[in-house]
């Protein structure tokens, strides 16, 4: 537990109480600022922490639950699996509000069938894609996520195209979708924010750029040398310590060519003021036309609160499953006898 | 390994040839999907109401219609339950009639249809023409249901011939059809329209009779799975998740039957939640979760689905999450036989998961125990905090056993070692330390408000904070922790069930469904003169009194239905001493274990 | 259980200080992803380059930058390469600073990066102080590459304390950048720069040195995977479906990186083809489909994908498709320690897949005999029809060992009974007889021209044409099968090696890469007189001479880095009648085992 | 091996030679009129039975390939692991031509996964999904293909939407995407040659009405007396013989409404005449806007053949890897000697 320092919010918790242990990942990991944001988004909202449950699969980004929240429960499982255990976790207890922290390989690649079944299901958690495109923790291979045609130093090319977990998560049926990019604090706070109050399940991919690995020997400006001339993998590694890339608040509509570490570039377009997160139809439409332009569309894609959540499918009551007493846990002598008798 | 099966005289070939009663074994012959099972059902529950120990196996295929299915209903005065060679045919299946004739031993019983064209060749049987179609004629049931009420002309037929009261039938039609009168009258008048066509046209020569007794009277007849699912209810299960797989499924089918009935609470909602997962990974998932947030979760599966489930196994069991596993087992490798009865997993389980995991395992052999175990199994998790299997079998879980009505959990439910806010205090929580010295930590579940309560759960190496450790000392001590853990587990698990002979020179161990065939054969061996010990281990790891029992026997046959003996090899590990003690007896053709089989393999046993 | 290390005298404690040359272990802690493995590699190339002895074991951690790493490098002019505690430490981490240095032995060696603040307690060790932020001051590699090269001056430290020669050093680094000769000339330049100003700086106090020999003349220097992978390569190996997973990515990658070289053909086609699987379900699936389409296969991955393969492997060894596994260990349960070593998942290997499954093993613990297991495990698979699976470990798999130039391949590959066209003929294809007595069928590819060739494989019960049967005598007689095939499995896989002395009452069985640890300890033990006997197994199921191995000797110890002693349960069941002689020496904490532990366990054995 | 009978084609077979094992499947089961077309496809085209490999997962759809093409090599494997499998196989051997088959929960539940990455990968195959919304083969449970809404007599109420696995598979990138439905022989003959041919992942999701289990209570015409009365589900089954249903030949842009078995309805509208199939887009929208109008579109919604196929990707050359001799499969001693150079 941190101890209070400095300014508190409504429940009296300071800003570093909801913070973790020091990161692991490397210096200017997209990952480490989102979760600054998460940590800034659960002050700000004064979160109590033990109505939080953090969750994550295996992966670079899957690390971070231990970074932030460190007052609440947490559980760091397995590669792709996270959707299935943060099922059982919120039927048994569904007065918690879950953080999900996962990678794009992580949801993408071996996580793909959970993940749209969990969002079928319309759990209700922020599902939140720590997405570089890559196999961060591995050591640079490709994901589901890395664009067509990409190149990394260690991967070579990527012949095969993106999946774009927006996309999945609406034709799955999700009800909150959002798109945003690591370097935006501001967007992904107010993301965050909306995700937290959503009735089901809400996924927010933030492109997260990897400083080790998204690194193409293709780029004119990569300054890979620590890698992009050493032989083999396994061996020599040597990851630069690197700035985070951060983006300052732009406009509705407006284009961001973004530089990352390695030279390369990507484009954001936040999505214009009238954008209308209420069509479905026209939403894939618009991440599949960004694709063919190679843009990301940041924002709130997607959003429709009418369907219920798994909880309420289920027919919960208010108190958790976890918490009834043994009186509502085990039937009576009475029904055991009459069952019994229907067996005679 | 030798994997055949022995056959010995059979028990009726030399007796003299008066009435048989209450003492035979019967099978129905019919094809998949025709609805035979009313039928069967109705005539199992008949023999039972009538107060006379029975016992039924479906011999199913896996599809849905138009393959070979036996129903083999055994008879036994004696209250002997293992399958057992059948003297009386019912032969309804044209696929397959020459074959089942040919399986009848001499003098048995050939009812068959006669509409199938079949021209009797053997002269040891008797036989019995039923004109099926010209039956059914005049029943007021028209179309397509006409062939699933065909399958009431045998009931009628064996009221007749076994002398089965049409009263004690129509209470069974009433069971089955909970009560809707309209289709109990409609199968009632295929019935009656057999029985009295029978008492003019057939004129019974076979000795075999049914005579009301009361050895069932307090007794319930129900298959396993209802059974553990009932028992799981009863202990508090509180979460769900599975994926459907022969021969779970019907596991779960009962929960789902019985959950709504027992677990709506005054508001109309539900104190328990059940999932339909997308694959078995999901499911233990889904469980695992919902264990580590503090609810009673179960899964059921088979072969298949364990294997899919070890990655998540080995999590529970290294990060300590109570989590319950009904594996109905069918045979294996691979698909298998899907709706075959075995006993295959129990090595795979007992090492579920890459590493050194170990897992806890109880294995029912009756109703009453799937009944027990379906709450204890729950407790064992929660106060161990690790996934406890259930290894029940096919044969088990989806036939119909006689059994003693289930006797109410004693004491509260056993939730382990769970510390409130309060509990907590202001001391630092330290989530792995054995403070106790049994292995066992203490645990926080999520929701706990004090700010000290929390923790981080994860598969990977830890110290006893639950902090992330690479220290080799941090590994070394917490999966020394565990093992002891597993020696606790030892000591609280179910110890086996011993009957012993004191002149005794050999000893069986077996467990789960096969009992009932070792009972029957250590019966038989009494008789003629042969005492055995009998162990039925009911859980590993073992306990001391496993050891025991090998010490007072020269040889110790370890009967199982599988291939490689493999309780045989754990315990055989377990003490090294004894080894050479311990004799496997191990066979799996997908058909429970015969009396026959088992007698065979003592006395073969060298001293 | 008892998992401590005995902590054994310190061999060089009681040594007479004169210089002690070419005997020494040396670590070096850094931090990951400082990129210090150029330096480390490149120190121990050039300690080979020198005819000297010479291991490395890198134990570093489970992210990508930040945490602690040591190197560690064994010199030995014995040819000792098992772990031993260091006598000299490089300190460049400040993070574990304090710990490395504690323990040093007496008289050890500390040369720290003077930048760190570090002030030497301990005066029973000798200091060197390097100004590193000086050192390169001068470099004309400016930014953040900076801190990379920083990790040459230890190496020009070493340089001259150790005298190793400068061209010696340049050779290496010229080896590690390939002849780049712009990244070897920016490395020497702070190696040299270093090694002056040591020269003027340092004065020389410990007693360790290099001195150049020629007992590496005719080595090479290689990982386990690598050769490994090569194996597969020179097995013919043509396809190959992965998911990354430490530590068995760099198998993958060795082979992504030699394939291309290797088996492109003259019209630039590949004759070969890697898929990067979505996940290890997906990975083993592929390569049972390509086995079964005729390619050889294979894939490599760790415990946790081992959890996932379970499925298939049991689909594998009851459909009889051939596919090669490697799994390199590493410590478990579940994500356990990803980046620290262990022989933790034999028993669940063997094991693997539900019912009564059971596979091949092959463990190899050379570079020699990965090379060699790399294409044996091809023809084991492809002659037995089954998946064989290839247990190495991190240890062995991820560092570099000296080994003998891999011998060519004798003899041409062993592609088993495929049938041509031609060989079907006219009489009518039986897939599963066993015709030869061996428990293997014939089988055929798609795409055989034959009509009367094809079948249809599967994982559900079948006869010996492959057809589905529920059977009970198919189900039995095609599993009695599989078990005779394992037996034929017993024969043909790699026999122990043993090295026995007559007077031994104590035999050592062991596998894999504990067998360093366990050579060592035998040579000490021999030379205070305790003979000692030895058999490696190579695979299981183990054969005939391990049996009399067993019988030769009162006890017998058998070593292994996992928690449950899982190969000498193993033996127990295989050899019941001396499962007494069997002790079990099991130890895991993630680091490769000493010698002195297997000594100090050798010792504690009861005769 | 079927003896020729009657007339035979190009290459001197006749149909019933291109036949299996006698189905094991329900009287008047879809799964069963897809495999006549099957074999009639086979037939008409002249394929060459040892040219082809049958593949499947597991469930009553997957049983199929028992009972078509007798002469070929198949695989039934895993339930949900075909698309991996397949994958391995037409890798050693890409001059077969396989068709795979596959039901809604071996592909959309278990298997979803492994169906988006094969499909990403452009596996040269035809994948059949014989669709009927439920678990078939282990009675009645309801797959994710199951309409939102719908009822079932075992299962209940399905709360879930539906996921199409048309929509899956355009947005994993499959070149060839197409619906039909089992009864109309001729929409699945041409489709089914169509993917035959394709250079790529051919996916063909064919509604197959299972006779069984698609049965519900509160359809009025429901004749489930057999089962709608009956407890429990394991004990007593009776699954009543049943004809096919057949639709006859209907014309572009028409809407057909079809009685199931049960009574319910579902209505297939063939899509128009003038429909792009080239614009992934719209196919998208198109199939969108189909499930929110409850028809099914059938005929070729997508297709583009750009893409290169698996085997192309990986730079395969003719000769299939499975029967390359000896010499070009093991490198020689000189290059084992240049390797061991490399490593002194
Ligand atoms: C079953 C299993 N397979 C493989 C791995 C190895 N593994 C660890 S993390 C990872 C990929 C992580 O990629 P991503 O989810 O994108 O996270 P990132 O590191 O990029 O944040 C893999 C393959 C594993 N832990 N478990
Ligand atoms: C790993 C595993 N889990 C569960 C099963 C049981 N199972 C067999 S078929 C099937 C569902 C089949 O449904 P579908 O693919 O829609 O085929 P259908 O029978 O409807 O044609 C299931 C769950 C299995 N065989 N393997
Ligand atoms: S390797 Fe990439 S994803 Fe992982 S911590 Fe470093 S920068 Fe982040
Ligand atoms: S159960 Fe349904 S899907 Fe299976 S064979 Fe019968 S009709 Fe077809
Ligand atoms: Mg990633
Ligand atoms: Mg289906």
């Amino acid at each position: 537990m941190k101890r209070a320092t400095g300014r508190v919010n409504r429940i009296g918790l300071s800003r570093s109480e909801y913070g973790g242990d020091p990161s692991t990942l490397c210096k200017g990991c997209g990952h480490n600022s989102i979760a600054s944001q998460i940590i800034q988004v659960a002050f700000e909202l004064s979160l109590k922490p033990h109505e939080i449950i953090k969750l994550s699969g295996i992966g670079c980004s899957s690390k971070s639950p231990a970074y932030f929240l460190g007052m609440s429960h947490g559980f760091n499982s397995l590669h792709g699996r996270m959707p299935a255990l943060g099922t059982g976790a919120l039927m048994a207890n569904h007065s918690l509000r879950a953080i999900g922290v996962s990678g794009d390989g992580d949801t993408g690649s071996i996580g793909i069938g959970q993940f749209k079944h969990l969002v079928r299901r319309n759990v209700q958690m922020v599902y939140l894609i720590e997405n570089n495109g890559v196999y961060g923790l591995t050591k640079g291979q490709f994901s589901a996520t890395a664009d067509e045609g990409q190149g990394l130093k260690y991967a070579g090319h990527n012949p095969f195209p993106e999946i774009d977990l927006c996309i999945e998560a609406i034709v799955a049926g999700c009800g909150f979708v959002a798109r945003s990019f690591a370097g935006d604090a501001k967007q992904v706070r107010s993301l965050l924010k909306a995700a937290l109050s959503h009735r089901g399940t809400a996924v927010l991919d933030i492109i997260s750029p990897c400083v080790a690995f998204n690194n193409d020997d293709s780029s004119t400006k990569s300054y890979g040398y620590g890698r992009t001339n050493q032989y083999p993998l396994q061996e020599i590694g040597y990851v630069p310590v690197a700035e985070e890339i951060v983006v300052d608040d732009y406009e509705p509509g407006e284009l961001r060519v973004i530089e990352l570490h390695d030279g390369s570039y990507i484009r954001l377009r936040k999505l214009e003021a009238d954008y209308d997160a209420g069509d479905r139809i026209r939403a894939v439409e618009r991440l599949q036309r960004a694709q063919e332009s190679r843009e990301f569309v940041t924002g709130l894609l997607y959003f429709d609160s009418s369907r219920p959540s798994l909880a309420e499918t289920n027919n919960l009551g208010d108190a958790p499953l976890a918490s009834l007493p043994e009186a509502r846990l085990r039937p009576t002598h009475e029904d055991l006898e009459g069952i019994m008798r229907r067996f005679r | 390994m030798d994997m055949k099966i022995e056959t010995l005289p059979h028990p009726d070939q030399d007796r003299e040839r008066g009435p048989i009663i209450n003492d035979f074994s019967l099978v129905v012959a019919t094809a998949n999907g025709t609805g035979s099972q009313t039928a069967n059902l109705a005539l199992l529950r008949s023999i039972f109401k009538l107060g006379i120990p029975v016992h039924g196996k479906n011999i199913f295929p896996s599809n849905i219609q138009g393959l070979p299915t036996w129903y083999h209903i055994r008879v036994s005065h004696e209250g002997y339950v293992a399958r057992r060679p059948s003297e009386i045919l019912i032969a309804y299946n044209p696929a397959t009639l020459l074959e089942d004739v040919a399986e009848l031993p001499p003098g048995g019983v050939c009812v068959y249809n006669e509409d199938l064209g079949f021209v009797p060749e053997r002269d040891d049987l008797c036989y019995y023409a039923l004109p099926v179609k010209e039956l059914i004629a005049t029943s007021e049931i028209k179309g397509k249901l006409r062939d699933y009420i065909a399958n009431m002309t045998f009931v009628g037929a064996l009221a007749y011939l076994l002398e089965i009261p049409l009263v004690a039938i129509e209470e069974s039609l009433s069971y089955h059809f909970r009560h809707r009168q309209k289709l109990v009258d409609s199968n009632m008048e295929v019935v009656r329209s057999t029985y009295n066509w029978s008492v003019e046209n057939l004129s019974k020569v076979d000795p075999y009779r049914i005579e009301p007794m009361d050895k069932t009277k307090d007794l319930i007849l129900m298959t396993g799975n209802e059974a553990g699912a009932l028992g799981a209810i009863f202990g508090g299960v509180s979460f769900v998740a599975w994926y459907p797989i022969t021969p779970s499924t019907s596991f779960v089918d009962a929960l789902r039957e019985f959950l709504p009935e027992l677990r709506i609470d005054d508001q109309g909602k539900a104190t328990y939640s059940v999932i339909q997962a997308e694959d078995e990974l999901a499911a233990i998932g889904m469980v695992l979760g919902a264990g580590w947030a503090g609810a009673r979760a179960l899964t059921a599966t088979s072969g298949p689905g364990i294997s899919l489930m070890s990655e998540f196994a080995g999590l529970g069991y290294f990060a300590e999450v109570p989590a319950v596993i009904w594996d109905i087992q069918r045979v294996g490798p691979s698909t298998g036989l899907p709706t075959r009865t075995s006993q295959g997993d129990v090595t795979f389980v007992y090492y579920l998961g890459h590493g050194d995991t170990c897992n806890v395992i109880l294995f029912p052999s009756s109703i009453e125990e799937c009944f027990e175990f379906g709450y204890t199994s729950h407790d064992l998790a929660e106060v161990l905090q690790t996934p406890v299997f259930v290894l029940s079998d096919l044969d088990m879980g989806m036939n119909n056993w006689m059994g003693k009505p289930f006797r109410y959990p004693e004491g509260p439910l056993q939730r382990g070692k769970v510390l409130s806010a309060e509990e907590v205090g202001s001391d630092p929580f330290v989530r792995y330390r054995d403070v106790d010295g049994d292995g066992i930590g203490y645990r926080t579940l999520p929701g706990n408000t004090n700010p000290l309560g929390a923790y981080l759960t994860r598969g990977t190496g830890h110290d006893e904070n639950a902090n992330y450790s690479e220290r080799a000392e941090d590994w070394a001590e917490n999966s020394e922790r565990l093992a002891r853990k597993f020696d606790t587990a030892r000591e609280l698990v179910p110890g086996p069930e011993i009957s012993s002979m004191s002149d005794a020179r050999v000893g069986i161990i077996a467990f789960g469904s096969t009992r009932y065939a070792v009972d029957e054969a250590r019966d038989r061996l009494s008789h003629s003169g042969f005492s055995t010990g009998f162990l039925r281990v009911r859980a590993l790891p073992v306990n001391g009194e496993v050891r025991t029992f090998i010490e007072q026997h020269e040889k110790v046959l370890v009967v199982e239905m599988n291939r490689d003996g493999q309780l045989h090899n754990i315990l055989q590990t377990e003490y090294p001493d004894l080894a050479t003690r311990l004799v496997s007896a191990a066979y799996l053709d997908g058909m429970p274990l015969t009396a026959e089989w088992v007698q065979a393999r003592v006395l073969r046993v060298k001293l």
